[in-house]
C-alpha cells in the first residue's frame, strides 16, 4: 500500500492509509481545482438560468430565514426593529462572507424601509459596514426617503471582535427589540451576545460561518433542531430564501457538487480498498 | 452604466486574480499582483473609513446631547489620542504604552469575564436550555475532562481514548463542515465575480 | 367527548372536524383525507396548504357547541335552572377553547429568550467565586498534575520540526493573536521563537491584525532581554500590519515587498535588510509558524500561504479553534498543530516565577462547570414538580 | 513581556497601575453591571479602533504616499490605488456617495477570486484526499489491529460524508417515502449528530481558552501587580 504510514494516532500525521488516488489528487492540485471550477461555473450558469425561468423548488427549511420575513412584518407593525449584529472574524475581509452577510442587511432594510422604519446595525466588518450604507440608502431611496430613519442607524463597533460586545451592550440599552440577529464569523463575543440577547426580551437567531461561534449560540438554541442554521455553508444561503430568489440556483449547483464530491470520495475508496490506485 | 461599471469591474478583478490562481501564466502576474495589492489598500481604506464613520456617529451624539453622552466623549477622545499618536509617533514608546497598558488588560479581562459569563450560560441552559443544548454541555463536559486528567498516572487508555476522539471523530466531523464551507463560499464567490449578488452597488 | 387520531385534542362527540386541529375526525367519511399527517406536527409549508386546500367551510356544521339558552326562570329566583351533563360538558369544552392560545401553526415563532436572563443572584455569584478559587488552585496545589499530564501528541511534531530548521534558515512568524490569548499562547510561542533564535534561524514577524504588530515587537524584543545577540535586520526583522485578510496572504505569498509597501514597520526599506536577500515570497520561507486565536486566520495561512509551499507549516492555536483545524493536521497539511492550553503546559512548568497556568485549575473548572450544570437541571427537577399536582 | 515591567520606571509604574485598575474595572462586572465597567468598555472601543487606523494609516497608506510622491513616474501605480481609495472614503459624503461603488467593486471581486482560489486548493482538494482512504484491513497489517484501523476508517469516512450531506439545501417532496428518502433523513440527522459532536469539542476548547485568559488576568494581578507593591515596599 503506496502511502500508507505506519498506524500511530497523532495529530501531526494521518493515522489512516491514504489512498494512491489521494495522493495523485494532492500532486495535481491545479489540475483538480481547474476541474472543480469547470463543472462549477456552468451548473452555477445552467441553474440561474432554469431559475431565471421560473424554476421553483422547495428548501429544506433553515429557521433564520424562515423566521426573518415574519419578524420584520412585525417589526413595522409595532415599530419595534429587527437588529442585526454582523460580526466579521478578522476584520477587513472583504470575500463572500461580507456578500453574504450584506444580503442579509439588505433584506432587513428593504422590509423596514417600506414602512419608513429604522433598520439598525452594529458590526465590526468594515467592509459589511460600506455595503450596509449602499443597501441602506438605495432601499430607502426606494420610497422617496431620506438617507437613514436614524441617526446612529448604522454602527462601527470597532475592528476588534470583542469590541462588538461592547457596542451591543449599549445597544441593548437603547430600547425595544422584536429581534436580534447574529451573523457572520463570531468567536467570544457570541457567548457576550447569547448571554446580553435575552435581557432585551428579543428573540435570537444566529447563522455563522465559523463552528467556534455556532458552539456557544448553541448554549440557547437547540443545535438538535433539525431547523437551525447549520454551522458554515447555511450562512451563504441567505439570499435564496429571503429576497434573491436568482440565487437558489447557486444552491442547487452547490448540491449536484456535493454529491459528485460524495460520489468520488466513495468511488475512489472502494477502488482503494479493492486494492486498486496503488 | 452608472450600475454596468461597478459589475465590470468586480467581474474583471475577480476573473484575472482567480486565472492568476489557477492557470497562473506568466503574462497575467504582474496585473494580478497590481490588483491584490489595490485590493489591500482599499481594504485598509476600509477600515479608516469605518473608523471615521465611528468618530462622527458618536460626536454627532454628544452634539445632539444623547444618553451615555459622557461615555461617548470617553470613546471618542480615546480614539482621537490613539490615533493621534500612532499617526504622529508611529511605532514610538507611547502607542506601545497605549497598547501594553489600555488595550491589553481591557481585552484580556474582557476574555476572561467570559468564563464567568459561560458558567452562567451552563447554569441556565441546564435549567431552561433546550434539550439540544443540554446535551451539547453534556458532552463539551466529557470531552474537557478527557482533556483535563488525560494522564498516563491515571491510565494509559485515557490519553488514547482522547487523542482518538479527536482524531477520528471529531476530525471527521470538521472536515466535513470545512469541505461545505469551501462549497458554499465557492457558490457565494462564484455570484459575485458572475454579476448574480451586486452588493456594492446602490440599486 | 372523543378524541381527534390527529392531535389528540377533545372534540364534541357529533363533531366532523377536530375543533383544535381542523383535519376531519372520522376518517372514513372523508375517504382520501384519511391518514394525512396533522398540519401542527410537522410545520411543513407545503403539507399545511394541503390541508386547507378543500373548501375550508366544508363539514364545520357542528363544529361548534350549539347554543340553547336555558329557559329564563319565572318568578322565584331560587329556581335553579337545569343544566344537563351534555351542556356541562360543551360550556367546559367551550372555555377551554376560548382561554388556549392560539395553536403554533406555521409560521411559528423563533426559539423564545429564556425566562431568567441570569441565574438568580445568590448563586450567581457564588458560581462567581467559585470560579475564582478555581482560578487560584494552583497556588494551594502547586500544578501536581502537570507531571502526570501526558502532552498532545502535536507537541512532540512540534519539536522535532522546529529542530529540522538548519541555522540560517528563515521562518515566517506571524503573529496573529489578541492580547486576551497571550495567557495561552505567549509562554510556547515565545519559547518556540527562543528556540529558534538560539539556533541561529533568522525571524521574519509579521501580523495580519493590528494587535499583532505590538505583541510582535514585545515577543522579540524580549527575546534581546533574555541575553540572546540579535541583530535586527540579520537575526530577525518585523514587517509590520498586512492588511487586507486573504487578499494580503495572497499577496504575501507572492510578492513581500509588494505586500509590505517596500518598508518595514519602523519604515527601514527591505532592500536594506539582509534577512530579505533572495527572500521575495513568503512561500520561499524554510518554515511559517502561524500563532493565533481566530480560526478563519488560521484557514487562510494554510489556504493561501500553506497550500503554494513545500516549506513546513507549524502552528499554535487556542484551545477554542483548535478542533476545526485537526482536518488540516490529519492531512499533512499542517506540520504540527499544538493547542495553547495544553501544548503549553511542559513549557509553563519550566517557567521560573510560580503561575497559575496548569491543569490543576483546569480540572477546578470542569468542577465548577458540573456544579452549575447539575444545579440548573436541579432547579428546572424542583419546579416543574412543583407545578406538577 | 514580563521582563519589561519591572517596576521603578515611572511610564511603566503607572501604566502597571493603569492596566490593575482597568483589569479590575471590567472584572468588577461580575458583581454587577456598573457605570465604571461601561466606561471602561467604551474606552476600549475607542482605543481599539483608534489603534487599528493608525496601524492602517502607518504600516499600509503612508508609505505608499511616500513612494508616491519620492518617485511619481516610477511609481505611478500607487497614484492608482491611493485615488481609489480616496473615492472610498468618500463614501461618506453624499455626492461621491456613489462613486465609492468601483473601489467597493474591486475589493469584493478581488477578495471573492481570492477566497474561491483558497478553499479550493487548500481546503477543498487536500480535504477531499485526505478522506479517500482504504477500508481494507490488510492495508493496516490485518488481523484484530486491521480490522479495528479499518472501522475506524470507514466510521470516519461515514461521518465526514453524512456531515457534507446534511448541508443539502433542495426539499424532497413532503410526504414521500420512498427509501432514498428515508435515507437521506437517517444520514441528514446523523450528520447533524455528528456536527453537535464537533460543537462539543470547540465548546470545550472555549471552556479552556476563556480561563486561560482569565488565569492570565489573575497571574498578571497576583505576580505583576501585587507582586510590584511588594518590591517598592520591601
Amino acid at each position: 500500500m503506496p502511502g500508507a504510514r505506519p498506524p500511530g494516532l497523532s495529530h501531526a500525521g494521518k493515522a489512516h492509509a491514504v489512498s494512491g488516488y489521494g495522493a495523485s489528487l494532492i500532486a495535481n492540485s491545479d489540475t483538480a481545482v481547474l476541474v472543480a471550477l469547470i463543472l462549477f461555473v456552468p451548473l452555477l450558469i445552467f441553474f440561474t438560468l432554469r431559475v431565471s425561468a421560473g424554476l421553483r423548488t422547495p428548501l429544506r427549511t433553515i429557521a433564520p430565514w424562515r423566521a426573518l420575513p415574519h419578524l420584520s412584518q412585525r417589526s413595522t407593525e409595532t415599530g419595534e426593529p429587527v437588529v442585526l449584529w454582523l460580526a466579521g472574524g478578522l476584520q477587513d475581509a472583504a470575500g463572500p462572507e461580507a456578500a453574504a452577510l450584506a444580503t442579509l442587511y439588505d433584506y432587513v432594510s428593504a422590509q423596514q424601509a417600506r414602512a419608513d422604519q429604522p433598520a439598525p446595525l452594529r458590526t465590526t466588518h468594515p467592509v459589511a459596514l460600506l455595503l450596509a450604507m449602499n443597501s441602506l440608502q438605495g432601499n430607502r431611496e426606494r420610497h422617496q426617503l431620506g438617507a437613514s430613519q436614524q441617526p446612529d442607524e448604522i454602527c462601527f463597533a470597532g475592528p476588534a471582535p470583542l469590541a462588538l460586545a461592547s457596542a451591543i451592550s449599549a445597544d441593548l440599552r437603547q430600547g425595544k427589540r422584536t429581534a436580534i440577529l447574529l451573523a457572520g464569523s463570531f468567536e467570544a463575543e457570541a457567548l457576550w451576545c447569547v448571554a446580553s440577547a435575552p435581557l432585551s426580551g428579543a428573540p435570537m437567531l444566529s447563522a455563522t460561518a465559523d463552528p467556534a461561534g455556532a458552539a456557544l449560540t448553541g448554549l440557547t438554541e437547540d443545535p438538535l433542531s433539525g431547523e437551525r442554521a447549520l454551522p458554515g455553508e447555511d450562512l451563504f444561503s441567505g439570499g435564496a430564501y429571503l429576497h434573491r430568489p436568482l440565487t437558489l440556483g447557486s444552491l442547487l449547483a452547490e448540491d449536484w457538487m456535493r454529491w459528485l464530491l460524495i460520489a468520488i470520495i466513495v468511488i475512489a475508496v472502494l477502488l482503494t480498498s479493492a486494492g486498486y490506485g496503488g | 452604466m452608472r450600475r454596468l461599471l461597478p459589475v465590470a469591474v468586480a467581474a474583471l478583478a475577480g476573473t484575472v486574480v482567480l486565472l492568476d490562481m489557477v492557470l497562473a501564466p506568466a503574462w497575467l502576474a504582474p496585473l494580478a499582483r497590481l490588483l491584490l495589492e489595490t485590493s489591500l489598500v482599499l481594504a485598509a481604506a476600509a477600515l479608516l473609513f469605518a473608523t471615521g464613520h465611528l468618530a462622527v456617529t458618536h460626536g454627532a451624539g454628544i452634539a445632539r446631547g444623547e444618553p451615555e453622552s459622557g461615555y461617548r466623549s470617553v470613546l471618542l477622545a480615546a480614539l482621537l489620542i490613539t490615533f493621534g499618536i500612532g499617526v504622529a509617533l508611529p511605532g514610538s514608546a507611547a502607542l506601545s504604552w497605549v497598547f501594553r497598558y489600555l488595550y491589553t488588560p481591557i481585552q484580556a479581562t474582557m476574555l476572561g469575564l467570559m468564563t464567568f459569563v459561560l458558567v452562567d450560560a451552563v447554569y441556565r441552559a441546564g435549567r431552561l436550555g433546550p434539550r439540544g443544548a443540554r446535551i451539547l454541555i453534556g458532552l463539551a463536559l466529557v470531552l474537557l475532562l478527557l482533556q483535563v486528567a488525560a494522564s498516563d498516572a491515571i491510565s494509559s487508555l485515557l490519553p488514547a481514548l482522547r487523542d482518538w476522539m479527536l482524531s477520528v471523530p471529531v476530525t471527521a466531523g470538521a472536515r466535513g463542515i470545512l469541505l461545505g464551507v469551501a462549497l458554499g463560499a465557492t457558490a457565494a464567490g462564484l455570484r459575485v465575480l458572475l454579476g448574480i449578488d451586486r452588493p456594492y452597488t446602490v440599486e | 367527548m372523543s378524541l381527534c387520531p390527529h392531535c389528540q385534542g377533545e372534540n364534541r362527540e357529533d363533531a366532523e372536524r377536530c375543533i383544535w386541529c381542523g383535519l376531519p375526525l372520522r376518517p372514513d367519511r372523508e375517504g382520501n383525507a384519511a391518514g394525512r399527517a396533522p398540519a401542527s406536527d410537522t410545520h411543513s409549508e407545503a403539507e399545511t396548504s394541503d390541508a386547507w386546500d378543500e373548501d375550508p367551510l366544508a363539514g364545520l356544521a357542528g363544529l361548534l357547541p350549539p347554543v340553547t339558552l336555558p329557559p329564563m326562570p319565572e318568578g322565584s329566583r331560587n329556581a335553579e335552572a337545569e343544566i344537563t351533563e351534555q351542556e356541562r360538558q360543551d360550556a367546559a369544552l367551550f372555555h377551554r377553547i376560548a382561554s388556549s392560545p392560539p395553536p403554533l401553526g406555521p409560521p411559528r415563532q423563533p426559539t423564545a429568550p429564556l425566562a431568567a436572563p441570569v441565574p438568580e443572584r445568590p448563586w450567581r455569584l457564588t458560581l462567581a467565586v467559585l470560579i475564582v478559587l478555581a482560578a487560584l488552585v494552583p497556588i494551594v496545589t502547586g500544578g501536581r498534575l502537570d507531571a502526570a499530564h501526558s502532552p498532545q501528541p502535536g507537541v512532540a511534531a512540534f519539536a522535532a520540526a522546529l529542530d529540522a530548521l538548519q541555522p540560517g534558515d528563515r521562518v515566517i512568524v506571524a503573529y496573529d493573536y489578541a492580547p486576551s490569548a497571550e495567557a495561552e499562547l505567549a509562554p510556547a510561542g515565545q519559547a518556540a521563537v527562543a528556540d529558534l533564535a538560539t539556533g541561529s534561524v533568522a525571524l521574519v514577524a509579521l501580523s495580519s491584525r493590528p494587535e499583532g504588530v505590538d505583541i510582535a515587537r514585545q515577543s522579540l524584543e524580549s527575546l534581546a532581554v533574555d541575553g540572546l545577540p540579535l541583530r535586527y535586520g540579520t537575526d530577525y526583522a518585523l514587517l509590520g500590519y498586512l492588511a487586507g485578510d486573504a487578499t494580503g496572504l495572497r499577496l504575501a505569498a507572492t510578492d513581500l515587498a509588494a505586500a509590505f509597501a517596500q518598508t518595514d514597520a519602523a519604515g527601514t526599506p527591505l532592500e536594506r535588510l539582509p534577512i530579505l536577500n533572495g527572500l521575495n515570497k513568503a512561500v520561499d520561507a524554510d518554515a511559517i509558524l502561524v500563532l493565533t486565536d481566530d480560526a478563519n486566520v488560521a484557514r487562510r495561512w494554510i489556504e493561501q500561504v500553506g497550500a503554494r509551499t513545500n516549506a513546513p507549516v507549524l502552528m499554535l492555536t487556542t484551545a477554542a479553534i483548535e478542533p476545526l483545524l485537526i482536518p488540516y493536521a490529519d492531512s499533512g497539511q499542517l506540520a504540527a498543530l499544538i493547542s495553547g492550553a495544553y501544548g503549553n503546559l511542559p513549557s509553563a512548568g519550566a517557567s521560573t516565577r510560580p503561575s497559575l497556568y496548569s491543569a490543576d485549575g483546569f480540572l477546578a473548572l470542569w468542577i465548577v462547570l458540573v456544579l452549575a450544570f447539575v444545579l440548573g437541571l436541579r432547579v428546572t427537577g424542583r419546579r416543574s414538580s412543583e407545578r406538577r399536582p | 513581556m514580563n521582563g519589561s515591567l519591572a517596576a521603578g520606571f515611572l511610564p511603566d509604574l503607572i501604566g502597571l497601575w493603569v492596566a490593575a485598575l482597568l483589569t479590575l474595572a471590567v472584572l468588577s462586572y461580575v458583581i454587577q453591571d456598573n457605570p465604571v465597567f461601561r466606561l471602561t468598555q467604551y474606552l476600549f472601543v475607542g482605543v481599539s479602533a483608534g489603534y487599528a487606523a493608525a496601524l492602517a494609516w502607518n504600516h499600509v497608506l503612508a508609505p505608499r504616499i511616500a513612494l508616491l510622491l519620492r518617485d511619481p513616474a516610477d511609481a505611478w501605480p500607487y497614484a492608482i490605488m491611493l485615488a481609489l481609495a480616496a473615492l472610498l472614503l468618500g463614501r461618506g459624503w453624499q455626492p461621491t456617495a456613489r462613486l465609492a461603488g468601483i473601489p467597493l467593486a474591486l475589493l469584493l471581486g478581488v477578495g471573492a477570486a481570492v477566497a474561491i482560489g483558497g478553499v479550493l486548493r487548500g481546503t477543498l482538494v487536500p480535504q477531499m484526499a485526505a478522506s479517500i482512504v482504504s477500508l481494507a484491513p490488510i492495508d493496516y497489517g490485518g488481523g484484530l489491529r486491521g480490522w479495528a484501523f479499518a472501522l475506524d476508517a470507514a466510521f470516519m469516512l461515514l461521518t465526514t460524508l453524512a456531515v457534507l450531506a446534511a448541508y443539502h439545501y433542495r426539499a424532497g417532496r413532503t410526504g414521500a417515502t420512498s427509501l432514498w428518502t428515508r435515507l437521506g433523513r437517517r444520514v441528514g440527522q446523523f450528520g447533524r449528530a455528528m456536527i453537535l459532536l464537533v460543537l462539543a469539542a470547540l465548546l470545550a476548547g472555549a471552556m479552556l481558552s476563556f480561563f486561560a485568559a482569565l488565569r492570565g488576568r489573575f497571574d498578571f494581578i497576583i505576580y505583576d501587580w501585587l507582586g510590584s507593591m511588594r518590591g517598592l515596599g520591601g
